[in-house]
């Protein structure tokens, strides 16, 4: 019931959104024309049946998705029906899910990876049981061969570049007159998705520096400060400091996020994900730094991402396309239902911030 | 003595296992202090609780001021007129004295409670019965004695037209029961009802008016008190059961060696510098008020509660004993006063019961030898004349005296030469009572040494070879069979305080 | 009704296992009419992955709850298992079989610092747990950077993937076997053995145990210490089925497990547990969980109807007890 | 109460260490003296709080009650729901929360009271099904509640206040204080408060001395769950979004801070001062660790030793005094 409210609450955007896939504007990330293309006049042989397993419903981001899975699949007249655990770490449950749905012997599967490891025995039961896999959001690098048919993802290391271009332009000038810092706050550092995202922010913004000659010291969690590429040690002009909370809240987010805040030399911060980015807008809602004296760069949406976009508190945010995602994934699963061969389906990550968030191509993957 | 203010008709109230009463009849009048009398399950108690509505009554009728009544629980009896002095004392440790007399039916100013006001009146209620306690302090600091004044006092402040006082003196020194006596002859002026149960003679000849006997569940007779004699009321508590003989001199060879040697043992306030010797195949009787300290000295030889100084020899050799365990390892076997919470494991077999201190001697390798168990189990079955279907059945289905036999058992089977039997007796019915006695006897014979607490000033007399009398921790005397008296016990046990 | 209830087989069994099991039973066949295909092997298999690490838990929390006590620290301590023994697998390139067991022995350590707060200092079970559950997760964390743990797959190249075997070796369920006889050992121990017997007494009535000359703050230990073993053996079982862990979780599992305890007639007042009932609650739950699944239903209707099972069955047997006195 | 006993209560010792927390990690992170961390961490302290004290009743009486966390949730979530889908003024949404939790809670006490159920399980259950509702009422889908600068969003000012210069005020901290105060008060003075000591102390004096013990028992639960329906309002002006799933933990926050406060373990003694003083110390390290460098995972591990420390130190206490 809940599903059909948001569903015609979000159709009138939707529609002008999807129009004008072909023609994107020109902040996004990647060329997704080639794999658009393959859907061109495409047209379910029968009605398919499908099975989505979702990370979970935990966050808006995934109703966005479900509602470009409700619009294609109403387009093609085919059907699916979607689950996925109560979080995004419960593994074991969408290991079982994922099993259950391939035991249905459905058309096809998509697939939002908690964990892009544990799933693989299951792929290997879906390639043998020959039920196409489309995986979606994440993608999963050792699928066996013959599981995973199309990838529907946006590339995460450029979305957290693009983060870093943004967010680099806009304190340029404050570097350079005694060490600045720029704080980073993961969600959690186990997720493929976020990891990649971090660590393409991180690199980028060392890369932007070392071009203007300036130096980049990591500070926080360990993870990311190994595996950034060409920090140095000791006095820089840049301290990156990278905080993880103990567990994936927003307060526990927001703790972290005003640790970063409270500091004097903090010019700009980063929220990678929605739980983190909301956790920095509850620290920043007692500080007010944001948009003041500390840039603020949020990722995905939701109502109050959007809200602080919209009065700058925040420079801007990354989207996903979630809900292009979702759109593609149920495209792809029809075309690999009717056994087409598939090549892979790049989305699009955009750069939004108040002047374009009304944008035809960018309004519709910002969810509440 | 005015009209008759409560009736109770027919009362028939069983549970499972047991006719607990056995249409019972009673009479109680205005202005009448009305003993009941019984040996310990006779059931005195549960006629109480029947009256007050903690347990429902199966058949029969009560009437109460001319109109048949049935209490649901104790708040209606309460609202009724009619209050209970428990036997177990039953406050609320963490709240005050006062807290705890208006607990129920606190003053209330507005939301609040008037706890200045409940305190005064809790000093005015003190003053009344000439009681020195702060109705500030906190119930669990109290003595024993001192929180059975606060019942009391709880009781009487309930307005209340009938007080029943279960067992009141058990705990209470000399001259507390002096002043409780002169409590209850005041409310007697007052023309209330009152029904005192009590297991002492003396005391019911000083403050009763009728008397009313029951035995084994069942009602036998009212006699008035000035008519009768102390042996007519103990004929009746005691009917047909005939108790082993009472011992008139030791039964124990001049030249027993010695088993036991205490010598000043301490363990906190309660067991002071206390030192006796155990002869072998002696029942040494341990006598006093209720918390005069037996049973903490019990504990504390058995290892159960700390010690802070004393030493122990068994058989002229100095031991360790810290724990149960090492008490056990040297031969020592101890029955709890308090059968449910320290003797038996309800939930469990009465195999599983009577090889709990043994199982090392049980186990073929590292698993347990079923058979043999229940072999030893069997054995002691018969051998205690324990009523039940099978070894196999849970120790809860049992009556009193039988789960007293389990745990007998469980020494018996451990093959205990020193055996504390803490109240063997308590809550047993009286032909039970006898076997146990019986027991006792034969296993003292068969060379065993057994110290025996009792508060059964009866108990004592008739089974032990020599007495030792504790008062307020401290052991106050020590008397031969030959030379023991009712009065020559009382006398020492409450000698510290006169 | 009542006759039955008395029969002495039914009484030997237990009246509510048989009901128990018979939902079981019922679910199942249920199950496999309104969902085409529920009826298969795969299926199965799915459902036994999810027993193996439940069951696990289950039967080391039964020991803990037959003593009166409550550990709801074994979801998370499993995970501590799994994450510590799976990186220093990965990292550290230790083998195999030292992962394994190094997984059992950090349980075990659980195990034995629970039962000694217990036990010996006298703090209640239940404040232990919350604090055990703390420090696990802490724990796992710290330990592994705050990375999620991937145990090797079966075709891993380097061959550390031969612990999967455990679980399932090609379509055979090794590890069905394995937690049938640990099903027959543990029964043994809890019935047969001295350390059952006492904490079973112990559970009933400490203080009646101790004044027997029974050491029983050592079997009360003991009791947490079987629990915290079987949790790292859980872990080796979750990863054998589930591959990886994160740090910080696996709160979930403790109420499943302690349900799956409750529902097969072990009393949390301790003194009363089965060793059978707790696989039949185990297996209840697996079902119903791929069952739910199956159904396109979310997990939370799962924890709604676990939860109504529990309370129903709780109520059954402590209205039962509450007649019989 | 009575004079001899020592001012070095549980709670004093807490208090104490509370401040000297505070002080300790001013000294070392200059940063955590500012008041803007003092306001984040008072925001995020309120449903901690009232949480705190609404199990400290069931605490007292013996009992425990682990559906507040997963509850909390569910609330927020019904109400969230009610003013995104069916456009109810936000005022009655809170209602509706609140009163969930009040419904909530006296099944509690029914299935504790009068079915019987060990405290433990019951709440353990109503957990499980808690969490499962909240998701069933949402279907699944994480709900926002209005922004502040929305036109329903009108009660984050009950916690938090803006004055005409730009200063913030916590608002909350007044509602805590006063809460705490109405709370202690009802314990100490009214009926219901005794009768929980009683209850915890030993229940079957109470039974015998004519008190409703079903009745006061049912309440017991009910004013947890209220104040877990308070703690939700608290929860949707702070974090905004709710996801459901979450709040699994968060109950064992609350609990651990009343027993750290001193409420006794096993019933019968505890304060609603001494449990909101815990519930902030619980909080201090949950918010303040993190400011003095420590990985925050370390904090984790403190508090859980934390929680051990301060049992153990009243367990000796108890045995030095007998």
């Amino acid at each position: 019931m809940k599903k059909k409210m948001l569903a015609v609450m979000m159709s009138a955007v939707l529609v002008g959104g999807l129009m004008a896939v072909p023609a994107f504007a020109a902040e996004n990330l990647s060329d997704t024309t080639e794999g658009i293309a393959q859907f061109d006049g495409l047209e379910a042989k029968e009605a398919y049946d499908f099975q989505i397993v979702v990370k979970s419903f935990q966050s808006t981001y995934w109703q966005a998705a479900l509602q470009g899975m409700d619009q294609a699949a109403e387009e093609l007249g085919v059907t699916y029906s979607a689950q996925g655990p109560a979080s995004e770490s419960d593994i074991a449950d969408q290991v079982n899910m994922l099993n259950s749905a391939i035991n249905g012997a459905p058309a096809g599967v998509g697939l939002a990876a908690c964990d892009t490891s544990s799933v693989l025995e299951s792929l290997q039961a879906a390639a043998d049981a020959g039920v196409p896999i489309v995986a979606f959001d994440t993608g999963i690098a050792d699928a066996p061969e013959g599981s995973v048919v199309c990838t529907v993802v946006t590339d995460n290391t450029a979305a957290g570049e693009v983060a870093a271009e943004n967010l680099y332009a806009a304190v340029k000038d404050q570097i350079g007159n005694g060490t600045v810092r720029i704080g980073e706050i993961n969600q959690d550092n186990y997720a493929l998705n976020i990891q990649q995202r971090g660590l393409g922010f991180i690199n980028k913004l060392i890369e932007l520096a070392a071009a203007d000659g300036y130096t980049v010291a990591m500070e926080g969690n360990e993870f990311y400060v190994d595996a950034a590429e060409g920090a140095v040690e000791g006095d820089a002009d840049i301290i990156l400091e990278v905080r993880v909370p103990a567990q994936t809240t927003v307060d526990l987010c927001s703790t972290e996020a005003g640790t970063i805040l409270d500091k004097e030399d903090t010019i700009a911060v980063f929220g990678s994900n929605q739980t983190a980015a909301e956790g920095l807008l509850v620290a920043n809602d007692n500080r007010e730094v944001l948009g003041d004296t500390v840039v603020g760069v949020g990722f995905d949406a939701g109502t109050s991402i959007k809200a602080a976009v919209e009065d700058g508190t925040f420079l801007g945010a990354v989207t996903q396309s979630p809900l292009m995602m979702g759109y593609y994934c149920i495209y792809a699963l029809t075309a690999a239902a009717n056994g087409e061969e598939l090549i892979d389906v790049p989305t699009d990550g955009y750069w939004y911030d108040a002047s374009n968030m009304e944008d035809e191509n960018i309004a519709p993957n910002l969810y509440d | 003595m005015g009209e008759v203010i409560l009736t109770m008709k027919d009362i028939d109230k069983s549970f499972p296992g047991v006719h607990a009463l056995d249409h019972v009849d009673f009479e109680l009048k205005r202005g009448e202090v009305h003993a009941l009398m019984g040996e310990n399950g006779a059931g005195k108690s549960t006629l109480m609780k029947v009256l007050t509505g903690i347990y429902t009554k199966d058949s029969g009728t009560i009437t109460y001021e001319g109109r048949e009544v049935e209490f649901h629980n104790t708040r209606d009896a309460q609202a009724a007129g009619i209050v209970i002095v428990h036997q177990e004392l039953n406050m609320v440790g963490d709240l005050t004295v006062a807290q705890n007399i208006f607990i129920g039916r606190e003053f209330k100013k507005g939301f609040m409670i008037d706890d200045r006001k409940m305190i005064q009146e809790s000093k005015k209620l003190f003053d009344e019965l000439h009681i020195n306690i702060d109705p500030k302090a906190k119930m669990s600091d109290l003595t024993v004695g001192k929180q059975q004044m606060c019942e009391i006092a709880k009781a009487i402040s309930h307005q209340a037209k009938v007080i029943i006082f279960d067992e009141p003196s058990a705990a209470l020194t000399e001259k507390e029961i002096e002043d409780l006596f002169a409590i209850i002859r005041d409310l007697r002026k007052q023309n209330l009802g009152i029904i005192y149960i009590s297991h002492r003679m003396d005391e019911i000849k000083v403050i009763t008016d009728r008397v009313t006997v029951m035995r084994d569940g069942a009602y036998v007779g009212t006699l008035i008190t000035d008519e009768c004699t102390k042996e007519d009321i103990i004929n009746m508590m005691v009917g047909r059961v005939i108790y082993e003989d009472p011992k008139t001199h030791s039964m124990v060879p001049a030249d027993a060696p010695v088993v036991l040697k205490v010598e000043h043992l301490n363990a906190g306030k309660m067991v002071q510098d206390v030192s006796f010797e155990l002869r072998k195949g002696e029942i040494l009787g341990f006598s006093g008020l209720m918390g005069a300290g037996r049973t903490e000295t019990a504990r504390a030889l058995f290892g159960a509660d700390p010690k802070t100084g004393g030493d122990i020899y068994i058989n002229g050799k100095k031991v360790t004993i810290n724990s149960p365990e090492d008490a056990v390892k040297n031969g020592i076997g101890y029955l709890s006063e308090d059968r449910k919470r320290f003797g038996i494991v309800v939930q469990k077999t009465i195999t599983e019961n009577s090889t709990l201190a043994t199982l090392p001697k049980y186990m073929s390798g590292l698993f347990i030898n079923k058979g043999a168990e229940k072999e030893v189990t069997e054995k002691y079955i018969k051998e205690l004349d324990t009523k039940t279907p099978s070894a196999d059945q849970l120790v809860v289905n049992l009556s009193g005296g039988n789960q007293q036999k389990v745990v007998i058992a469980k020494w018996l089977v451990r093959n205990c030469d020193i055996l504390i039997f803490d109240e063997p007796t308590r809550g047993i019915d009286v032909g039970a009572k006898n076997e146990i006695y019986k027991l006792m006897n034969r296993l003292a014979s068969e060379g065993k040494s057994i110290i025996m607490i009792s508060s059964e000033m009866t108990e004592i007399l008739r089974m032990s070879d020599r007495i030792i009398v504790m008062c307020e921790g401290k052991k106050t005397g020590e008397i031969s069979i030959e030379e023991a008296t009712q009065e020559a016990i009382m006398d020492k046990a409450t000698r510290d305080i006169k | 009704m009542e006759n039955i209830k008395q029969n002495p087989v039914v009484k030997k069994l237990g009246f509510n296992r048989i009901i128990l099991f018979c939902i079981l039973l019922l679910m199942y066949g249920v199950f496999s009419v309104i969902i085409p295909g529920f009826a298969s092997m795969d299926r199965i298999m799915s459902i036994l992955n999810y027993t193996y690490f439940l069951g696990f838990l289950a039967l080391g929390v039964t020991f803990v709850i037959a003593t009166g006590g409550i550990d709801f620290s074994i979801g998370p301590v499993m995970f501590c298992c799994a994450l510590m023994a799976g990186y220093t697998l990965n990292t550290h390139g230790a083998p195999v079989i030292v992962s394994l067991i190094m997984s059992i022995v950090i349980g075990f350590c659980f195990g034995c610092f629970n039962g000694y707060l217990v036990a010996f200092v006298g703090v209640p079970p239940f404040i232990v747990s919350m604090a055990t559950m703390n420090i696990a997760k802490g724990l796992g964390s710290v330990f592994t950077k705050t990375q999620s743990v991937s145990w090797p797959q079966g075709n891993d190249p380097s061959g550390k993937g031969w612990f999967r075997n455990l679980v399932k070796a090609g379509d055979f369920p090794v590890g069905l076997l394995i937690f049938a006889v640990a099903i027959v050992i543990l029964y043994i121990v809890m019935n047969n053995t001295k350390a059952g017997r006492y904490i079973l007494c112990l559970g009933s009535n400490k203080e009646a145990v101790r004044l027997s000359g029974v050491n029983v703050r050592k079997w009360q230990m003991l009791a947490y210490v079987i629990c915290g073993a079987l949790v790292g053996i859980a872990a080796i079982f979750f990863v054998g089925a589930y591959t990886t862990v994160q740090p910080g979780l696996g709160d979930t599992y403790n109420n499943e497990a302690i349900a799956s305890c409750v529902m097969g007639g072990t009393s949390m007042a301790g003194g009363l547990a089965s060793i059978g009932g707790t696989v039949i609650g185990v297996l209840v739950i697996s079902l119903l969980q791929e069952g739910i699944m199956a159904l396109r239903m979310t997990k939370e209707v799962q924890m709604i109807i676990t939860g109504i099972i529990v309370i129903v069955f709780v109520y059954a047997d402590v209205s039962a007890r509450r007649r019989r006195n | 109460m009575t004079k001899k006993k020592s001012i070095f209560t549980q709670e004093v010792i807490v208090g104490i260490v509370l401040v000297a927390l505070y002080f300790i990690f001013r000294t070392i992170s200059s940063d955590f003296g500012k008041y803007t961390t003092f306001l984040s961490m008072m925001d995020i302290s309120y449903y901690y709080a009232l949480m705190a004290i609404g199990v400290a009743f069931p605490l007292i009486t013996g009992g425990v009650d682990l559906s507040i966390g997963t509850g909390m949730i569910c609330y927020a979530l019904a109400g969230g729901c009610l003013i995104r889908f069916y456009n109810v003024p936000t005022g009655l949404a809170m209602l509706v929360s609140v009163l969930f939790g009040l419904g909530i809670g006296l099944a509690n006490g029914v299935l504790i009271s009068v079915m019987g159920l060990p405290p433990f399980l019951a709440t353990l259950c109503t957990c499980m099904i808690t969490r499962g509702l909240g998701s069933v009422v949402t279907g699944s889908f994480a709900i926002p509640w209005p922004t502040a600068k929305q036109d329903n969003g009108w009660f984050h000012s009950i916690f938090k206040i803006t004055l005409a210069d730009k200063t913030k005020l916590p608002l909350g901290l007044v509602w805590i204080i006063l809460l705490m105060l109405i709370m202690q008060f009802v314990l100490a003075h009214t009926r219901f408060g005794r009768y929980t000591i009683a209850i915890g102390s030993n229940k079957e004096a109470a039974i015998l001395s004519g008190i409703n013990v079903k009745f006061y028992h049912i309440m017991v639960y009910a004013v947890s769950g209220l104040f877990a329906g308070l703690a939700s309002i608290a929860y949707a002006a702070v974090i905004k979004t709710v996801q459901p799933g979450t709040g699994a933990g968060m109950e064992l926050d609350a609990i651990g801070g009343a027993i750290v406060g001193g409420v006794s373990a096993s019933g019968g003694y505890g304060t609603i001062y001494g449990t909101v003083i815990g519930a902030y110390v619980i909080l201090f390290l949950k918010q303040g660790l993190p400011y003095i460098g420590f990985n925050a995972n370390m904090q984790q591990i403190i508090t859980g030793f934390v929680l051990i420390g301060a049992v153990t130190i009243d367990i000796i206490k108890r045995k030095v005094i007998k």
